[in-house]
Order: structure tokens, then C-alpha cells, then sequence
């Protein structure tokens, strides 16, 4: 096991998959040179050269449909999409044409593809780049979608999803790029199956769901709360499409309470569908409402005190979870 | 950068290019015409766009693509499946929506296809399959194939960004690819001159630094000839190029469309007059190439394929509505990741049995 | 009052609204000569000409984007985008734009546009021009999104957007077109106001909660069901964004049961978010688990009897109404 | 379709031009080094793209533009808003992010305005500005004002569809719009040869039937010109046009970039030796238009105005939290439609009162 950031778990499995796979190959904006916006593919394009490590114009379109074509004839591209901001222009690409080529022609032919982007908001980059819409991928059939929470999570699903015959939608964080943590060593064929979410701690008197770095806020929030004698039980989704609901339900049904957080807008976001779910599943078990908390209702603002309000800050996701555990009598 | 629309002048083909070339473009207008009859007797559905009109356009551009070679087209894509040499039966069969289409049915009129001929696609979105295209050229670079990639598009297309982009992928990257922009001068019932700032497609291919040419259309041997030279040179060097091909559709935009309130009547009478089937036959019968007989037999022919393929298309089975997740994933070995979000699973959509009473 | 289509509504607002507003002007493609893939522009090219009914080239991006600048200097455009899967290659000018303007600029400027578009499926048009992608644009701060069922809404809302300062995605159906209802006669200053939901049907035991084409199907199941003596609530939601849950709660409180059908996919759809919070807010009141009927989460086939077995048909609502009332046993 | 890189050779203006032009640029000059200090002592976040070595191109292009024309940039868009005449000190507080800033503290470096000076907007999304700014220009001409837009953007930005589609729209709709093609050589790290299929931007405009020139985006008066010329035409006869002016950003791309990976030092210090603002200086002091204590005292006046902006910029309150969702919705005496799904509604967000227990 070594201890490396988020990002080294990323570039790690792509260096892996790259030297394994002499179909895998890397396509996007200032990754090689430049080592990427946010250096998750530094060293690659020194080590594979410009055919396995492609710099791109500003056209996302263009070369979404470019991985989507290459991947028709086989190859399997890795798509780095600078932030999820900018794959709105290339929704085309992913929408009506990636996620329906399979079942569109008859399952004749398959489109092998990962785009990995990074959402996520912190760093006063304001409205056009600060949003997290992975919910919308989510909504889609025929895309696989991906949003792991810590360093061997990212390794392991990045390999899964590079393997995977489907188009992947690898939704990364520009926050947890530096956090670090630990990832197996000199297994190279160490994957992490992608549909499965995963209990990141137990606790018996309300559960947590997260996805992305929101986890790590969930964490965080545990902590404190147990400071409290309550013990928070946080579930991290992982996988957004296909969504693995029962091992929410499952926990549910043991602490009777739910809360899950979001880095996006909760209206029609991911929460709802957990809440709709889980409300279902889980009728008989719940003592409370399901709660939600995401990001403020607003294009997220530039000055610092604003952006602060808007974002899923710890101490909301404790507020709420506090308000839900007094309300079914637990605090 | 070179503009070519002369007419090829002496006939440098044998007689059995003549033939091939007529009988798939007999074949394309009898498929078309009687595929817009059956539209009408409502076994065809959803949206139906016929290539009347555009047959050289597209037996003329294919005709020079090897094996090796893909082809990529639009929703107007009846005439490139027939002339990439698909069955007849079961682009018909497609048509119909049964499961022994090219695409099982799923797919219909707009999205043909023929993995086994290399050709990938008939799609809906206006210029939604250049960028795609140009990515199976960069698959073909990328394992140095010696192949190429031809993609049609309507004339209209230019004017989306996915042109700009896909065209100004191929160039810097030196792809194999020969864009084929079918110019049949209305976009539904937008004139080419009312959508594009340049309404010459072919000197659009500067702005890529790339070469563009535009040839006649209705003319076979013109479309091929530049097909051909430009395939080649895709395959040898690497350099990608236009083609502009102008043709007209002789029938409205799709099947709903009776082509009438946007375009003078005069118009469409001068375009018909430039038939290119007829055209060709009267060309190929005076060089001495086939004589009329010959025609008359391959006519006879296409006509009982075509009749076939419907009563085939007819017979055959509709899908299975059991069948209706089957190809949503790729990776069925993996399905069973998706099987718990689906239809019946315990925790996904309705008609389980209820977990919260049980 | 005057008997009309869908179509006919759309047309005489838009023709009332040309005509009270030199400001208006409507932008698209085929929208003039060709009178509208759909035809709702019927005669307006000839009475209003070139300048007020402007056609397009196939340029979604560029022409939603001029619409954005011209209602930035105070037009106030209704840009027609022929179907809302074209609307993919448009995403970044509505959403990282139109919807963050107001709000990134501080306020100092707005943009008062009009988007109608028309989604639905049914006609064997294929994955690829089949979609319900509303839900999306609902997830979006800055965006008001309605989507009326019966021409009376159609008109009033119709022109309540077009006389709103806020870009306003305007929701149609290609199977509504042609229905006919009643709308106002000689009121050219008849709006609806966005942002309320109506209970178009009263009933005692199941609320049915929908949008669009799909409160057609809410009626017809809710008369099939009262032959089995149960009444059904059917509430129309009509508008996505602001979204009136009041309404449905209050309904929900009398039935004590609710089922949501939409056209579109259910996972991640509008649905989600009305179950969830019904879920929440009707806690005490609901009899049984809030349910959730919508297409199979499919990439539309062609083929028509893959086709009907993926549509949201009224055969699918009523069998999940049916389960929902036995299982609560009312049924 | 001309070529001009040639330099303006007579100097045709007047001191009070040549003054007001150093001005401005020595200005852009110093508000850019002091928020590079600012920025590395943490008091402006986020992405900050400094105009060092651009001065010319941004204060050449506006500076004949009248009252009612307008103007739109990207996000590096500093020297922007300052060549327009937004107050200094508003451009500095938007940087802090303070409600005193030109965009209330809701935009920042990426989103500057000022809409009384018709200056609508920083953009960060590369291309997205381009269709907008088509559509001002449409208004223009739809309400027939004698007035103008200008659109700034990138050499990198050409690549992306929306160039596209913006340059077609406005050639097909003749809008009087002139498209300002900022060529600095690069597009973060990526040089415009590796990028464009046609790296000189100016010949594109042939791709839409458009007047294209290039000019040395390094000379205020050689843009200067080319701006008013094109501007008067777009007023005049609703022609557009492709103005690239070159130039060569000194610093990285942003402030968190060096800008020295992907560009050699010989490079760098070859633009460095054309300053735009010292050639123009010396240019003007030798035609004997201004003298160099002039110059001295209006390095002194920007010098006080750019430390008084900070100051005043410092002192400014930051927006109050509670506003946080007040410009979401622009019509705000409808705002009542959505109070009820705001945060504290009965069926909003979090913190209101439990309605399922009362
Ligand atoms: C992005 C997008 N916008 C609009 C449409 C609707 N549409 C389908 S075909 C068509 C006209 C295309 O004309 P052209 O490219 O010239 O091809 P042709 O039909 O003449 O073969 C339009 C507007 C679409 N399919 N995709
Ligand atoms: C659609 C989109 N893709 C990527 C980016 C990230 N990005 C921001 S600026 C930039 C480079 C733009 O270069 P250029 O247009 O030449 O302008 P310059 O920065 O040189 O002024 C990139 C890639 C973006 N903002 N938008
Ligand atoms: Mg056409
Ligand atoms: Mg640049």
C-alpha cells in the first residue's frame, strides 16, 4: 500500500492502463506538454509520446466525437474534459451519441470510452465554472457514471472503467485532487467494480450519503456528531448509474434516518433520487423524512463570503443532521 | 485548391464498372420509390428521407472505398447502405423495424448500418457524425491502416460547429478522411445561399488549410473519379480534403414533405431533366459500354430484389418486447451491475414485489 | 371561448404577442416559409415578415447565443428549437449562459428569452429525436421551466413567458400538437402565471401527479379507474421550475397516495424530485410508499412494438395505480 | 480580402490622442502588475488572466468606439474594462470581490462589466461571448441604430464551434459586428500552429464570404485604424468583420501559470523587446506629439490611481451573505413564484419548520 494524493492515484492508472493496453490512449486540452489543467497526466505524454497522449484544440465536440469514433474501431480513448463546465458544449457527443450508438444500432457495435472531468466548486472560479451536473449523466441511459471519494476508489475504478466495454462518464473533484490516501501496490490489475457503493463508517443512528467529495465532508461531520454520542453511519454512492440503492436501504433499515448531501443543487439532483428510493424501500423503517442538503439554489458567486453561503458546507450537512436527529428524538 | 466541375470526358471505365455503377443506382431509386409507397401504406414509420435525385452522389463517392475503408453517413442513408452493398432485404428489413434489419430493428430509416462492410452509421443529429468519423480516422492513423475514412453530409450541415471542429481536427492531425458534403441546395426548405456566409462548401476547406474541391453530382463517374483520387491520397498521405458533390433531391425533405413551398417549380423540372440515371445510361449505351438490353435486364432485376426485400421485410418478425434492455449495455457480461436499477429488480423501477411490506 | 389545437394556442399567442410588442421577434429553424417543422408558426413569416420571424441556419449554439444577446439589449426573443434533442448542441448557451447572467453580472443585466421546444416520443423517431430532457434545465438555478398540457396553458403560459424577464424554457409535446381545447376568446391580456400547478381532475383516493402529454394519459387512466370505483386526483404540475408542491401536497393530504408518471426516464427524473419531497412533507400522511412510473430507461427503439413496450403508456400508470391501491388496500 | 501588417507610417493624430491612448495602456499596464501582487498576497481567488503585453490590442480596438456601440471580451478581460473607461477602483473591488465592484462582487476577474459604458461582459467559457455578441449586434440592427459591436476573443477560441457559427450567422444576417481576434500565439499551452488547420485566423473569414485582415496587434495605432475603419463599415453598410490583431501575452495564461513550459526564453524576450506601450512611447515623443515628462507624469497619475483603487478596494464591504440568492431572477417582483422553493420555504431547502409534525 502507498500513501499518494487523488491525483497520482488517477495518473497511476492511467500510466498503468497506457502500458498494458496498446489501445488505450488519452485525448484532451493541455494534457501533455501543459501535463494537464490540473496535472493529472503529468509525465505521460513524455513517456507515451503525442500518438498515446493527444493534445487537443479547444473542441470539445470535435474530439468527444473523435473518442467516440476511435472507439467504434476499437480503441479504447480516455477523454480528459478540462471541468465538467466545459463538456456543455460537447452534451452532443455524450448525450445523443455516445450513450444510444449500442442499443441505437442494434447492439452491432460498442463504444469503449471514458470521460474523466473534474466538477466541483471552492476555489471562487464563479457560475461558468463551478458546477457539478453529474446528475444529468445519471438521467441517461447507456452511460455508465462514476464519482469516487478518495485515492484507491479512484485507482481502482478509473482501471474498472478503462476496461469496461461501455461509455463511462468519470466524474472527478478539483477539491480532492490533493487529498491522499492509500492504494494498492504492484497489483496492476487492481480494479474496483463500478456499480457498487461502499459504507465508509459505521454508525447505528443515521446514515450519510455522499458521493465525490462531499464524502469527505460527510466524514468530517461524523466525527463531530460523535462528539455528541451520535454515531453517523456514511454511505459513499460511488456510482451514480448504476446505482447501488440496496446497500443505502440496507443501512437505513439499521439507523432509521437519512440524510444525504451533494455538492450540486439538491432540487431535481442526485439526492432526490435517493430520496425517492429510499423513501420507497424504506417506508416502514424511516423515523423521519428523508433529508437533503446540497448546494445553494444559485449560479455560484464570485466574492468569498457569498460562495461560502452557497456551497454544502460541513456545518449545513450538521445542521441538517442535527435538525433530522432532534426531530426524531434522537438529540 | 482546384475546381473541378467539368464533366471526366472520355469514359475510362470498362464495362463492368458501367454496369455495377447503373444497376446500384437503378437499385437505389427503385428502393426509394417503393419504400416511400410502403411509407405510405404505414409499414414504415418515424421519419423517411429518400435519396430521388442523389443516387450518383452516393454510388459515385463509394464506389472507390476498399475494403478496409469506413464510410459514415446521415439520416438520408438508404442509398449509402445499398451502395456499400448491404442486403436489400434487410435494409428493408430495417425499415420495417424487424429483427432482421441491419440494426435488429432498433434503429430504422436513420440508422442503418453494416459493421461487416465497414459502414458505421446513418445518424440524426445535422452534422453529429463528422466528429465521429473523424475519430475512426484517427483509429485507422492510430494503427496505421492503410485505409481511409468518406463521410457524407448534407450541405446544410456546414453551418453547425461540429463541421468547423471535425474538419479542423482532420487537418491538424493529418487524418485519412474524405468529407463528402452532398449538396443538394436546401437544408428542409432553406436554400444553401440564405444559410452560408460562402455557399461554395468546397472553399470552405481553407479555413482548415485543407484541399476542397466541388464536382457535378448527378455525374457518376465525375463523383467517383474524385472520390477515388482523394481516398487515395487520405490512404498514401494522410492529407484529408471536401468534397463538395452538387446534386438536388427530386423529392421534399422527408416523406412529409411534398418539397413544393420553398422551391420554384421550373427548378425541380431542370433538375429532373439532369437525371443522373438516365443521364448515365444514355452515356454509357452511346460509348458502347453496355447496350440498352442490358439496362432493361438490370432494371428487371432490381425491381424483383426490391420486391423481394419487401415481401421478406413483410414476413419477418417484429422484435421481442422482451428484448427491450438488451442492448442498452454493451458489456453484458457485466449486466448484471445494471439488472438491479432495471425494470423488476428489487430496488428499481415497478412491478417487484414490494420490499417495504415484506 | 374558441375551441383550438395546441398548435393553434402556441400560434395565437405568439401572433398576439408580435403583434402588442415590437420587441418580440421569433427566431428558428424552418420557422418562416416552411411555417415550422411542427407548423406552429403557421402564417406568422408572411404577416410579420423576415425581420420579426427570423429563420436560422442548422446553428443551435449560435442562434439560442443571438437570442441571449439581443434580449440582453432589451428584444425579447422566442428562439424555437425544432425538437429538444437538438437542444444538446445549444446546452452551454442556455445553461452556462442564458440561466447565469443575470445573477454573474450582479444583476445589472437580464435576459428575457423564450425557448420553446418540443420533446415527447411516439412516432417512431428513434433514439435520437425521442427525448424528455426537461428535467435537466428544471436542475438549473436561473432557468424557469413550464411545460403546459392543454392548449388553455399552452397560450396563457406561453404568453406569461414571453411578458417574463427571466429566460423561460418552454416545454412542448409533439403528440399534444393537435389535441384541442378551449382557450379564452378576445383576453389578449390573458396569461397563466408560471410556477403553479392545478388539480385538473378531483379525486378522493390517489393522487396522480404529471406534466405535458403525460396528464393526458393521467385523465384517461383516472376515467378507467373510476369504472372500478376509485377516484384519482390528477394534479398537473405545468411548471417544473418554480415548482408548486403545495399543490400536490395538499392533494396528497386528502388521497393519502401518490403515483408520479412522466414521459421521460424516472431515475434522476422530475419524478425524483416530487417524491422526494412529497415523501417528506406528506410523512404522516401517506398510506403507502410514493410510486414513480415513467419510460423504460431505454434509448428509444424504433421498432413499434419495442416502442410501445418503452413509452409511459396509460396500460403502465394504471397497473401501477392498481398495485399502489391494493397494496395500501383500497383495491 | 487585404493583408496589412505594414505599420501606420505617418503618425495621423493628435496629442490629445496620443495621450489619451499611453494613457490608457500604461494604465492596463499597471493595474495588471499590482493585481498580480494582489492576487499573490490572496486578496483576489480564482482564475486571474493578466493583459500584460496586449495593451495595444485592447486599447487600440475600443478606443474608436462611440457611445452607442458595444463591446464584449472573454475572461481576460482587464484591459477590457479598463480601455472603456470603467472606473478603476470598481474594476479593482470586483477583483476583491466587494460589493462596490462592477459586477457587485457576483462576476470577478473572469466577469467584469459596465453596462452604462455598453460594455456587456467577460465571458469564461472560451467562444461562448461570439453568439452573444451576435445578438447585440442583431438588436442593433433590428431596432436600425447607427451603432456597432465589438467582440473580442482569443486566437484559440476559432477552433471551438461556436466561432463558427457566430462569424455565419453574422455574414448571412449582415450585422454590423467586427470580431476581434486577439492572437497571442498561444491558447494556454498550446501554440496556434498545433491548434489551427489555417493558423492565420484572418483568412477564415473567407470561409463565410467575410472581409478578414491582420494587423500588428503590438502597434495602437495600426489597430486603431483597422478597428475605427471596420467599425465605420459595420455601422454604415451591416458589413462584418475578421480584425486579427498580434500580439504576444508576456506572463503565463493565468496567474497560476509561468508560461514558460511550453514557450522558449528566446521567444519571450524577442516580444519583450517590442513592447507595445515603451515603442509606442518613443514613436510619439519623437514625432513630437507629447515629451517625455508628459509621459513621466501619467505613469505618476496611473501609478495613484491603480494604489488608490486597491486601497478603496480594500476598504469596500464585501456583499452580504444574505443576498445570496438576489439576482438569481431577474424579475423580481415575480419572485414570489420561487420564495417557495428557496432555502426557509415550507417545501424548500432545509432550515424551515418541520411541516410533516405540525
Ligand atoms: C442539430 C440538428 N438540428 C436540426 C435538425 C433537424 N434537421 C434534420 S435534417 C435537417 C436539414 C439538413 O439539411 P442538409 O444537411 O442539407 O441535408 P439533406 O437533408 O439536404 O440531405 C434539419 C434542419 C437536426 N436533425 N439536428
Ligand atoms: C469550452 C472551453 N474549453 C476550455 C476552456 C479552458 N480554457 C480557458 S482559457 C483557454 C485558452 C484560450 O486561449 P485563447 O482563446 O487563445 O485566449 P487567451 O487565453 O490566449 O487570451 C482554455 C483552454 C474554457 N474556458 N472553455
Ligand atoms: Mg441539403
Ligand atoms: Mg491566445
Amino acid at each position: 500500500m502507498a500513501d499518494v494524493t487523488y491525483r497520482e492515484a488517477l495518473r497511476r492508472a492511467l500510466d498503468e492502463e497506457l502500458e498494458r493496453d496498446e489501445r488505450v490512449y488519452l485525448m484532451g486540452e493541455e494534457i501533455g506538454r501543459f501535463e494537464g489543467s490540473y496535472k493529472v497526466t503529468a509525465g505521460l505524454w513524455q513517456k507515451y509520446g503525442p500518438k498515446r497522449v493527444r493534445e487537443t484544440p479547444i473542441a470539445e465536440e470535435g474530439f468527444v466525437g473523435a473518442g467516440i469514433g476511435s472507439a467504434m474501431l476499437g480503441l479504447r480513448p480516455v477523454v480528459e474534459i478540462m471541468t465538467v463546465n466545459f463538456i456543455l458544449v460537447a452534451m452532443d457527443m455524450v448525450v445523443n451519441h455516445a450513450a444510444k450508438i449500442h442499443q441505437m444500432f442494434g447492439g452491432k457495435v460498442r463504444v469503449p470510452l471514458v470521460i474523466r472531468t473534474p466538477g466541483g466548486a471552492g476555489a471562487q472560479l464563479t457560475a461558468q465554472h463551478s458546477q457539478s451536473l453529474e446528475v444529468w449523466f445519471a438521467h441517461t441511459p447507456g452511460l455508465k457514471v462514476v464519482a469516487p471519494s478518495n485515492p484507491r476508489d479512484a485507482y481502482g475504478m478509473l482501471k474498472a472503467a478503462i476496461r469496461d466495454d461501455d461509455p463511462v462518464l468519470f466524474h472527478e473533484n478539483l477539491v480532492l485532487y490533493n487529498l491522499t490516501g492509500e492504494i494498492p501496490d504492484g497489483d496492476e490489475d487492481f480494479t474496483v467494480p463500478l456499480g457498487r457503493a461502499a459504507v465508509v463508517r459505521e454508525g447505528s443512528d443515521l446514515t450519510i450519503v455522499a458521493h465525490s467529495f462531499t464524502v469527505r465532508r460527510a466524514l468530517t461531520v461524523a466525527d463531530r456528531l460523535s462528539q455528541s454520542g451520535v454515531e453517523v453511519e456514511v454511505v459513499d454512492l460511488r456510482s451514480l448509474r448504476p446505482l447501488d440503492i440496496e446497500t443505502v436501504a440496507e443501512s437505513v433499515r439499521r439507523t432509521n434516518r437519512l440524510l444525504i448531501a451533494e455538492e450540486g443543487w439538491s432540487t431535481y439532483g442526485v439526492g432526490a433520487e435517493i430520496a425517492a428510493r429510499i423513501s420507497r424501500a424504506c417506508f416502514d423503517d424511516l423515523d423521519a423524512p428523508v433529508e437533503r442538503v446540497g448546494q445553494a439554489e444559485v449560479s455560484m458567486p464570485y466574492a468569498k463570503p457569498l460562495e461560502l453561503a452557497a456551497l454544502t458546507q460541513e456545518e449545513k450537512i450538521e445542521a441538517a443532521a442535527r435538525s433530522l436527529l432532534r426531530e426524531s428524538g434522537v438529540l | 485548391m482546384a475546381r473541378a466541375e467539368e464533366r471526366t470526358t472520355a469514359l475510362e471505365i470498362d464495362p463492368a464498372d458501367a454496369r455495377r455503377l447503373y444497376r446500384v443506382m437503378a437499385l437505389i431509386r427503385r428502393f426509394e420509390e417503393r419504400t416511400e409507397e410502403q411509407y405510405t401504406r404505414a409499414r414504415i414509420g418515424g421519419y423517411c428521407h429518400l435519396a430521388i435525385g442523389e443516387e450518383a452522389a452516393h454510388a459515385g463517392a463509394i464506389d472507390p472505398l476498399r475494403e478496409d475503408d469506413y464510410l459514415f453517413a446521415s439520416y438520408r442513408d438508404h442509398g449509402t447502405a445499398l451502395a456499400v452493398g448491404s442486403p436489400t432485404a434487410a435494409v428493408m428489413a430495417e425499415l420495417f423495424g424487424k429483427s432482421t434489419g441491419v440494426a435488429g430493428g432498433y434503429g430504422g430509416s436513420m440508422h442503418l448500418l453494416d459493421v461487416e462492410r465497414h459502414f458505421l452509421g446513418g445518424w440524426g443529429i445535422v452534422g453529429g457524425q463528422l466528429p465521429i468519423a473523424v475519430g475512426a480516422a484517427l483509429a485507422l492513423d492510430y494503427t496505421e491502416a492503410d485505409a481511409a475514412v468518406l463521410c457524407q453530409f448534407g450541405e446544410a450541415a456546414t453551418n453547425i460547429g461540429a463541421f468547423h471542429e471535425a474538419l479542423n481536427l482532420a487537418a491538424i492531425w493529418n487524418l485519412p478522411i474524405v468529407f463528402q458534403c452532398i449538396n443538394n441546395l436546401y437544408g428542409m426548405g432553406t436554400s444553401v445561399t440564405q444559410a452560408s456566409g460562402e455557399p461554395e462548401q468546397w472553399k470552405r476547406a481553407a479555413a482548415y488549410g485543407m484541399h476542397g474541391e466541388r464536382v457535378d453530382g448527378n455525374d457518376v463517374l465525375a463523383v467517383r473519379e474524385a472520390s477515388g483520387r482523394l481516398l487515395d491520397q487520405a490512404r498514401a498521405e494522410r492529407r484529408p480534403a471536401l468534397l463538395e458533390t452538387m446534386t438536388y433531391r427530386i423529392r421534399g425533405h422527408s416523406v412529409a414533405d411534398a418539397g413544393k413551398v420553398y422551391r420554384e417549380r421550373d427548378e425541380i423540372e431542370q433538375w429532373r431533366s439532369r437525371d443522373p440515371i438516365t443521364s448515365f445510361a444514355q452515356r454509357i449505351v452511346e460509348a458502347g459500354l453496355v447496350d440498352e438490353s442490358e439496362l432493361e435486364e438490370m432494371r428487371q432485376e432490381v425491381e424483383v430484389e426490391v420486391a423481394e426485400a419487401i415481401k421478406e421485410a413483410a414476413a419477418a418478425p417484429a422484435p421481442d418486447p422482451a428484448q427491450l434492455y438488451a442492448h442498452v449495455y454493451g458489456d453484458e457480461a457485466r449486466g448484471e451491475q445494471f439488472a438491479r436499477m432495471d425494470a423488476g429488480a428489487p430496488f428499481g423501477e415497478r412491478e417487484e414485489t414490494r420490499s417495504w411490506r415484506t
